[in-house]
């Protein structure tokens, strides 16, 4: 399904082709308008035609629920999403399509774990280790779980570039964590944690180890197992497949031992009134009718995205990093929060302008067709941190290229010229 | 859209709030959160004899968030309890007199917010119900 | 965004009409074969071209993460998803569209429930109320709350024509449950419960009372207000919306009183590393990105059964399930299970045939294409009751008519033919 | 497909399984269910001298299951624990002759799945280990 322009022979991706395959970057937003420049694909990303297209073929087609009809439209249907699953893991590199479980988002995928893992092996004493730069998703399920457990949370502090501070890791996992979770990549500020590193220390400690890939996966080659970690949560919606679409892969050795999260349908090997037993994994996680289109759509968008190539997908982010932080340099006022070097950096930029608020910044932006990201990115913590309550953020995926920077900062300039500090 | 929201009243109130500070002690006094962007308002308020004496916020926000809590605390001003208790968050809008679409709502009705729970005494006010 | 085919002036559907507006009923299944009889719907229904036109629409159009972008695709997404909120609500006649939850499906709904209201609410030595006929998605909850909490089930009986023995609920409400829940309609064997009346009862002993209604709002006028009930579950995917969408309806209070069920982004009032306050509901309950798409689209079938009559979608079911009686009371060794009537009766058919096996009639009313269902139909227990480890089920809704009974007799008659017992 | 699905070969052994019943006592004994549907099979087999003497099995379940489970204890019958394990699945759908659709593949498999389970001492096999 993905759209035939080549882009095998380049070395940098064809932005133009790639922009091309996104309608909803190629409408008129508001009449006469410059074109959208979509800078919040952090938040989620545009979907390209060929997950469109999947969505509609599956329900103009093959809807059926799966797993249970002896009936064509079913088979395909169960066919197509245990593809897409398979698909997923390839892309992860799980050593089985079994570890892959289907779920809403990196946020089901992280309580999936706190509840079903974490009730059996965090108790009363016992440390969990985060960081200061968690998104919500990756922080309230465990402070939820530590509450009702009586364990205690601790968390690695960041340096004032933005980056983990390592030796408080190594301090605080002398306390022989449970679990150590942390985001591969962090959404507020950008930088890209040394994942392996991490883990390796963790996983010395003798802790289990889940990695929020909800930025990570779609951005950068993420293979669980050169990582060596334990989970790996992230989203579909935020690598251009559809909304309601993510995943947690888990070594399979975990996921069979954990008890059920949610009991129902699908889930079950056999149902007493008394008493039930558990299917494999990882129907034993899916209970109830799933999203079976959005599965099937996000191995569309695993396909699109293979077919472009990780490492090139990579690449041009960071090119356009280097070239974000050279033109927002050029704004007055500007503060960017994070590293202040491309290197282990994604191209997430949140920043200050002067005083003007980030809605007010966003609202403006918007009305210039340029979609920005204002508040706290769910991150009020490290908000707290930076001594701020809210950010602008821009982040870049894909289908951005130079042009989409160059508005922005364009943009930026009409915004002090109306808050009067031009 | 930017122009059309951006006007000088907002930009007037924003950059030169009235009844800026605190109160203390206070009749009714009132914090909330705008748990999207995490804009804060205190809202404190002295009552004489039924009617709103002292009014003063504080807080940190947007130009909207701001300017709406500045406007509304001088429409507030030297008024009845009763008449702060019927005010609407239409009263206030059309006060604003910019276009507010729906995701800048919360940021103009926080203040109002902060208002309505503490001169109601109620831990938290949803937006409907204003 | 529906089909503007005039149906408002006829008593009846117009079923070819309806058929007109689902693409999978419309297509070639098999070269040269007869026309798709659909006749799963109990287990996930089809979607018409205005649901499957308003997901195109959204991710073509609009599509953005909501609540948090100040933007225009994503106020319009906020807006739109929030405006399938509203229909939801009407749908059901709710207080306050702040009432209805997007989830997954009934089996999250109910999950929810158990998590969140159930182990705050139901303790040792409780007692829980739930029957023999229910689908394992309100059983196996129950059954995880129970073994958590020390708490105990109990099951209500069913007569032997497959109704419920409210006697024996009288019995067991002396018992003081903390909570009721039972399927309003019974996904195997069709049986429509008296709701009403079980929940009067129910509410007088002092229980909570959930409505498992997966089976009910697709096809009946469903008013939670005369119900009486304090929770209600349902998947949009069975009532024309897309795969991935369901609610959970509760009261007011007793939402606002629950602690969260899964934390993270968009849940939350106030984040600080040492703990964390929540918002208001529903946002409570939605933990991480929604379903955008998937809620839209749900607002859409919403809109669509509305347009249709929810009382004319009852009655012409009610008119296939005495067709259906009669004609399958033609075929030789044919059993239906359940009530031996049609009043009190969903347009459900859970029979068997002989001795041949549930798999072995699907299969072959497969080849003609007619899709059925052949199993347990996630209710073990109840399969038990029956003697019987599973059942082939046909199942009703608005696109189907006579002519896909006849063609059931039909094809069961070829079964018999293959199978030497004609 | 009906007619290519229920060839006399299934049939045929579905009306009169072979090895039905069961063997008290048993050397390998195992009992599995699909989850999907609730059929059952009990397989039990008797080893002398590393070669299957003996070999029986129960259960319920639709015309697939039945006849590949009859068909595969013909199959096994005389040969040797080694061979046995060595068997795939492929083996067993080359036997049964007839097209299994990804549905029924848990019907048709899920004798082999007891026997492999009961033969290595297993609490349960995944249909991809087979
Ligand atoms: C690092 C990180 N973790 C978790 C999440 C939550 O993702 P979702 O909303 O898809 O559950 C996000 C996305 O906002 C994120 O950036
Ligand atoms: C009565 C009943 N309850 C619950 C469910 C579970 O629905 P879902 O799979 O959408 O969670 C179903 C559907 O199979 C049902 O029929």
């Amino acid at each position: 399904m993905v759209s035939s322009t080549t882009r095998q022979t380049a070395t940098d991706l064809d932005v133009a082709a790639i922009r091309a395959d996104f309608p909803v970057l190629n409408q008129e937003v508001r009449p006469g308008a410059e074109r959208l420049s979509f800078l919040d694909s952090a938040a989620s990303s545009q979907k390209p035609a060929s997950v469109i297209e999947t969505l509609d073929d599956y329900y103009r087609r093959y809807n059926a629920n799966i797993h249970r009809g002896v009936y064509q439209l079913s088979e395909e249907a169960t066919q197509r999403y245990e593809a897409a699953r398979h698909l997923v893991a390839d892309f992860i590199n799980a050593p089985s399509a079994r570890e892959c479980i289907f779920v809403r988002n990196t946020t089901e995928a992280i309580n999936l774990v706190a509840h079903s893992w974490g009730r059996r092996n965090v108790n009363a004493g016992d440390v969990v280790v985060l960081t200061v730069m968690e998104h919500h998703s990756n922080l309230v399920p465990w402070q939820l779980l530590a509450e009702e457990q009586g364990a205690e949370l601790a968390f690695v502090r960041m340096t004032p570039e933005g980056r983990l501070d390592l030796d408080h890791l190594d301090t605080l996992l002398t306390r022989e964590p449970k679990l150590v979770a942390f985001s591969h990549v962090s959404n507020a500020l950008g930088t890209i944690h040394d994942a392996v590193e991490i883990t390796r220390r963790a996983k010395v400690a003798g802790a289990t180890v889940l990695i929020d890939g909800a930025q990570s996966v779609p951005h950068l080659p993420v293979d669980v197992q050169s990582l060596g970690c334990d989970f790996l949560a992230f989203s579909g919606h935020k690598m251009l497949g559809p909304m309601g679409s993510g995943v947690l892969w888990g070594r399979r050795e975990l996921l069979e031992a954990m008890p059920p999260f949610m009991g129902g349908g699908s889930m079950i090997r056999k149902v007493e009134l008394s008493g039930s037993t558990w299917a494999d994994v990882p129907a034993k996680f899916e209970a109830g009718t799933p999203a079976v289109g959005d599965a099937i759509g996000l191995g569309a968008a695993v396909e699109y995205l293979s077919e472009l190539g990780m490492d090139r997908v990579q690449a041009h982010e960071h090119g356009l990093a280097g070239y974000a932080f050279a033109r927002l340099g050029e704004v007055p006022e500007l503060t960017i929060h994070g590293p202040k070097m491309t290197e282990g950096r994604a191209a997430v930029f949140s920043f200050s302008l002067g005083d003007v608020h980030p809605h007010d910044v966003a609202a403006i932006l918007d009305s210039e067709n340029i979609a920005v990201r204002a508040g706290h990115h769910c991150c009020q913590p490290l908000m707290r941190e930076l001594g701020d309550v809210a950010t602008t953020r821009a982040s870049f995926y894909v289908y951005n290229d130079h042009d989409d920077i160059n508005r922005l900062v364009a943009g930026l300039g009409r915004v002090r010229q109306i808050f009067g500090s031009a | 859209m930017a122009d059309s929201l951006y006007k000088e009243i907002i930009l007037d109130h924003y950059r030169s709030p009235r009844n800026k500070g605190r109160l203390d002690p206070a009749d009714y006094s009132h914090e909330d959160v705008n748990p999207l962007c995490g804009d804060e308002i205190v809202l404190d308020l002295r009552v004489k004899d039924g009617i709103v004496s002292e009014v003063a916020f504080e807080g940190r926000g947007c130009a909207i968030s701001q300017a709406a809590t500045s406007i509304l605390t001088e429409m507030i001003e030297g008024r009845t309890v009763e008449e702060v208790k019927a005010l609407t968050k239409d009263d206030l809008l059309e006060e604003l007199s910019v276009p507010i679409s729906p995701a800048r709502m919360k940021c103009a009705l926080l203040g109002l917010k902060c208002l309505k729970a503490g001169i109601y005494g109620v831990g938290h006010m949803h937006d409907d119900d204003l």
